[in-house]
């Protein structure tokens, strides 16, 4: 019988009993299955509730937060933000839904026409699919695959295809220069990406997100107490992957103008900002789910429902980037690569060596776990530190030279203070 | 009706005939290499259908070969196109038909 | 496989991949042909998942659907002046027939023989199965996979690289 | 065998959000980097200096505000300098004080947009420039009390200033220039340790010291590349002598130091606001000088120090009431003209930020 998993766990607790949505749509089931419906229809109706869930939650989580940035973004700037639209500003995400909507689509003359039209429908499926294994709460996951991770990866991998595709249909230089340059990204931090999930997946020892969270909750210790390193890469390679800010080399505005999605007007153009948001939400819900303990507190889901916990930990982990967005500024994009290949990588394979031996000590002597996994948290932080700084000095990112240095502060006129470098037109510093 | 292993064999047979026929016809090298993607995924589907439907004392032999080839075509296809941009920096070209001279 | 859910699975699948794998045949721009070479490789995934095998369809998307075609568009941005077009090469004639015989043996080959079935449904848990196989009967393809990836990344970059 | 590419020419303005007004550059690129870059000018050209032939030299006072509109208040006093050289004005000590305040208020403004601006460049969206925008707001106010005029001031008149300060005035730029330090001290803060920051910008666009003397340049750019020259202290104008200040000087003449040394004359402004603010004496604010005023024949070079370098007009009389020939040496314009040496060899995301550090007004590079 499909679903049965819907019907195992606990006894299946009232159905009005929302601390778990699982529980509703396991009523409903049974309800089909008491009025004989053919075999097939549990498994549709069940498939249709998630996906709908999925869409409404995403799309106004999606309206509330474009104000929410909009306002945080302003208070960082000293500024008020949005308020004329509504209370407090509240309609202005209506009126730009709006605003987008009645804008006229151009397409240009000499523009790919089949991938022109294809790009901003497809940019909405890996930020949407993604959701499908990710647990808000005990029961309510669309498809608990036992290759989650992999899975999240996997679709990860369909924004390299869709950016280009974006990028070269629209037929314009900036579009393509930005394109080509996402696209160079995205394949680097995919790498990141996927040893820092492995870094995890090492500990649990299983890539389905539901064992994941259990293994949390079981020992709760979340993951990110044993190993910092890997959440600080992922988030910095999840940053890379929404294009946001330090990374939002896509759309660098003061740079190629909009970069890939430059030529896209109305809907279109919205159905990428959509994008943006929908997949930060995905990275933030993946950091929740893996680093963070996913829908569980040290027992708190007891009282407050699981997807409550969820929502409240993934719009928390959001204003990280909202944080980010509103005050950092923007690498460039050798400076990006560089970061990946030559210092992210190589911290990283270290780092899920260090897991691995960990792990093997742990189970090889069957140590208590609560002895072994507190010496391991403070064992990985220390190491994480050290790693971090002493790899910076390594490849001399902290070298006193590249320090600020204040000006030389002068009474009177005339002296040339320094002797000028050797006269190589406009190159930069000489790397030492 | 129920869907046997003929079927997954005979999708697998078409969609290899499909990529003999992309390499031997076109005449762009990359088109070449992407008949032989897809011959690679034929041959892939192949061996899960019989991982799955055939009786064998370990079953998923079939996956653990379609994982090295996975690998393999990811390989050749990186060399593979290493050299079709090396030829197109020489010959200016990559259409087969004028890549037949053996004076190099 | 005998429920109805899998056989309309089944030929919605397949005919995805063969039709997008023709289209790839049929379509003159090179990039549109590479976009229909994703789908039918996606299409591929959806077979894998049909035949119960998880780790390999996800594996599939990631690296067919996400790898290689990245690969095959920047040897297409790297040879612009080329000819992007999807043409037949002149010689092309003769390889329809070839091909139609060699598609008949294959099927009739599949069809006449009776291959012991196995009784059993699909696997529950295929990664860890696949990866204690990889690292225990298999250990030596398994190294020796790892150079020939290590060998080609080098041969092609330095192929290409033009100091 | 090399690569045979073609190049590829991105056009980087006149419409572009990063061009500080309408600025074309054509860029040529072999990839991310640039092979050779040209720029267009002329989309703002008002022929500035052929109108003012046809004006007295007292209705040539706005054309002033609006060459640099950015710092119009020092654009008045150089114009008004060179008047009263050529009509030989003695200009009253109260004049004298308050035109050296207003124009280091205006220094303070107009550096706080052009660090703002250049930090937008390097990418962090606007954080920066609204916090500074902050302080600039105040000392626009501060413009708007003594004359009415935010932008196009026209504040100061040949043989003085146009009104004495309301009484409001001098307690509230007191408030200012308490305020000031650990205002910059937050920007420092927020902006000096930034490792992206200093990734971006530190050894971009190398200007060495012998080619920025070599193509004339001048203000925070020539003080960047390591020259200690400064107008104020060379040739010190109004009353710049009876003042203490220092002259910041950057060490490796990259776009990291050019924000230092701005970021330093913010706060070497402040010290000479204080000096002004106390030493203000009474008495009268300007001269009255005859409405057509006719100067003797003859000609007269008078420059001053404007935040983004030697501000000079050159004007030439011939006896009548309007000028023969009305010349303005603009800062940025000079400063431009090295912005192909600093430039090529470098990405794209770098010529954005080198041009945000050389800090340019299209206004006075038209005229």
């Amino acid at each position: 019988m499909p679903f049965d998993w819907l019907r195992a766990g606990p006894p299946l607790a009232e159905w009005w009993d929302l601390r778990d949505l699982g529980n509703a749509v396991g009523g409903l089931l049974g309800w089909i299955d008491d009025r004989g419906g053919p075999s097939w229809l549990p498994y549709v109706v069940s498939g249709l509730i998630g996906i709908v869930g999925i869409l409404l939650w995403s799309v106004f989580s999606q309206l509330f937060f474009v104000w929410a940035e909009r306002r945080l973004v302003a208070r960082i700037q000293v500024r008020l933000g949005p308020n004329r639209a509504g209370p407090l500003g509240l309609l202005q995400p209506v009126a730009d839904a709006l605003k987008v909507l009645t804008k006229e689509m151009i397409t240009p003359r000499n523009a790919d026409r089949l991938l022109f039209w294809a790009s901003p429908i497809l940019v909405m499926v890996p930020a949407l699919v993604v959701f499908a294994v990710l647990p808000f709460g005990e029961r309510m996951v669309l498809a608990d695959l036992n290759v989650g991770v992999l899975f999240v990866i996997a679709i990860g991998s369909i924004n390299t295809i869709v950016v280009f595709m974006a990028g070269w249909s629209s037929s314009n230089k900036f579009s393509l220069l930005g394109a080509m340059r996402t696209v160079a990204m995205l394949i680097s931090y995919e790498l990141v990406q996927v040893l820092a999930l492995l870094a995890v997946v090492v500990f649990t020892n299983s890539m389905r997100m539901g064992a994941i969270v259990g293994w949390q909750d079981d020992f709760n210790t979340w993951i990110v107490f044993v190993q910092p390193l890997a959440l600080l890469a992922y988030i910095f390679a999840g940053a890379v992957e929404i294009n946001r800010t330090p990374t939002d080399i896509a759309e660098a505005e003061s740079e190629i103008v909009a970069g890939y999605h430059t030529e896209y007007g109305g809907i279109r153009w919205g159905m990428f900002q959509l994008a943006e948001y929908v997949a930060g939400f995905a990275i933030a819900a993946i950091v929740v789910t893996m680093y963070l303990g996913g829908w569980t507190l040290w027992g708190l889901e007891e009282w407050v429902p699981g997807w409550l916990i969820f929502l409240g930990k993934l719009y928390g982990f959001f204003f990280v980037f909202i944080w980010m967005r509103g005050t950092l500024p923007r690498l460039r994009v050798d400076q990006l690569m560089g970061f990946a290949w030559k210092y992210l990588l190589p911290l990283l394979l270290v780092n899920v060596l260090l897991a691995g031996l960990e792990v093997l000590i742990w189970q090889e002597n069957g140590f208590a776990a609560e002895a072994v996994l507190p010496a391991f948290a403070v064992a990985n932080w220390a190491l994480a530190v050290v790693l971090v700084v002493g790899w910076g000095q390594v490849l001399g990112h902290l070298r006193p030279e590249h320090r600020a240095k204040r000006p030389v502060l002068v009474k009177e006129v005339g002296a040339i203070l320094y002797e000028p470098y050797p006269l190589r037109p406009g190159g930069s510093v000489p790397e030492a | 009706m129920s869907v046997g292993l003929e079927h997954f064999l005979v999708l697998g047979a078409v969609l290899f005939a499909i990529g003999i026929y992309l390499a031997l016809t076109k005449r762009n090298a990359v088109a070449v290499l992407m008949g032989i993607e897809l011959m690679f995924n034929a041959v892939n589907v192949t061996f899960v259908a019989f991982s799955r439907f055939v009786e064998s004392a370990s079953p998923l032999t079939g996956h653990v070969f379609v994982v090295f080839i996975i690998t393999v075509a990811a390989a050749e296809a990186a060399v593979a196109l290493a050299l079709a941009v090396l030829v197109y920096r020489n010959r200016e070209t990559i259409n087969i038909d004028e890549i037949n001279l053996l004076k190099w | 496989m005998d429920d109805s859910g899998s056989v309309v699975a089944f030929w919605t699948l397949a005919a995805l991949t063969v039709g997008s794998a023709l289209m790839v045949v049929a379509v003159r721009n090179l990039v549109h042909a590479v976009v229909y070479l994703i789908l039918s490789f996606v299409g591929v995934a959806g077979i894998f998942v049909l035949l119960s095998a998880d780790f390999l369809a996800v594996a599939q998307v990631l690296i067919y659907a996400g790898a290689i075609p990245v690969l095959i568009i920047f040897a297409i941005m790297l040879t612009p002046r080329a000819a992007r077009d999807n043409a037949e090469t002149s010689l092309g004639l003769p390889a329809l027939p070839l091909v139609g015989a060699l598609l008949a043996t294959i099927i009739s080959i599949a069809v006449v023989t009776d291959w012991p079935e196995a009784t059993r449904g699909g696997f529950e848990e295929t990664t860890s199965v696949i990866g204690e196989a990889l690292l225990s009967t298999y250990v030596l393809p398994f190294e020796i996979a790892s150079v020939l990836l290590l060998a080609a990344m080098l041969g092609a970059i330095i192929l290409v690289r033009e100091d | 065998m090399a690569m045979k590419t073609e190049p590829f020419v991105v056009n980087i303005g006149p419409q572009h959000p990063s061009t500080h007004g309408v600025f074309r550059m054509k860029l040529t690129l072999d990839g991310e980097r640039i092979i050779d870059v040209d720029m267009i000018l002329g989309y703002l050209h008002r022929s500035m200096e052929k109108l003012a032939e046809e004006r007295t030299y007292t209705q040539n006072i706005p054309f002033t505000d609006r060459a640099d509109y950015l710092a119009a208040m020092t654009g008045n006093l150089a114009y008004c300098l060179a008047a009263e050289k050529l009509a030989g004005v003695e200009v009253p000590e109260r004049a004298q004080w308050l035109r050296v305040i207003m124009s280091e208020l205006q220094r303070i403004a107009s550096h706080a947009l052009a660090i703002g601006t250049f930090i937008n460049d390097c990418g962090a969206w606007h954080t920066p420039l609204m916090y500074m925008l902050r302080e600039r707001e105040k000392v626009l106010d501060l413009f708007e009390m003594a004359c009415g005029a935010r932008l196009t001031v026209n504040y100061m008149r040949i043989g003085g200033v146009a009104f004495d300060v309301p009484d409001g005035f001098v307690p509230a730029c007191r408030a200012l220039v308490k305020e000031m330090p650990d205002r910059i001290a937050e920007y420092e803060g927020l902006l000096l340790e930034n490792e992206i920051l200093v990734a971006r910008a530190r050894g971009v666009g190398i200007l060495p010291a012998d080619m920025a003397i070599a193509y004339s340049i001048s203000g925070p750019m020539l003080r960047g590349s390591g020259v200690a020259w400064d107008l104020r202290k060379a040739d010190p104008y109004a009353v710049y002598d009876q003042v203490d200040f220092d002259i910041p000087v950057g060490t490796n003449g990259d776009s990291y130091d050019r924000f230092l040394v701005r970021m330093e004359e913010m706060r070497q402004s402040v010290r000479i606001l204080e000096q002004g603010l106390d030493a203000l004496p009474g008495g009268p604010v300007n001269v009255d000088i005859p409405v057509a005023l006719m100067p003797p024949p003859g000609e007269t070079y008078a420059r001053i120090e404007s935040p983004r370098g030697e501000l000079g007009f050159y004007v030439v009389s011939d006896g009548g009431p309007a000028p023969f020939r009305f010349h303005i040496r603009a800062a940025s314009y000079i400063n431009l003209s090295a912005l192909r040496e600093m430039t090529v060899g470098l990405t794209v995301a770098d010529a954005i930020v080198v041009l945000g550090s050389v800090d340019i007004v299209m206004g006075e590079v038209d005229r």
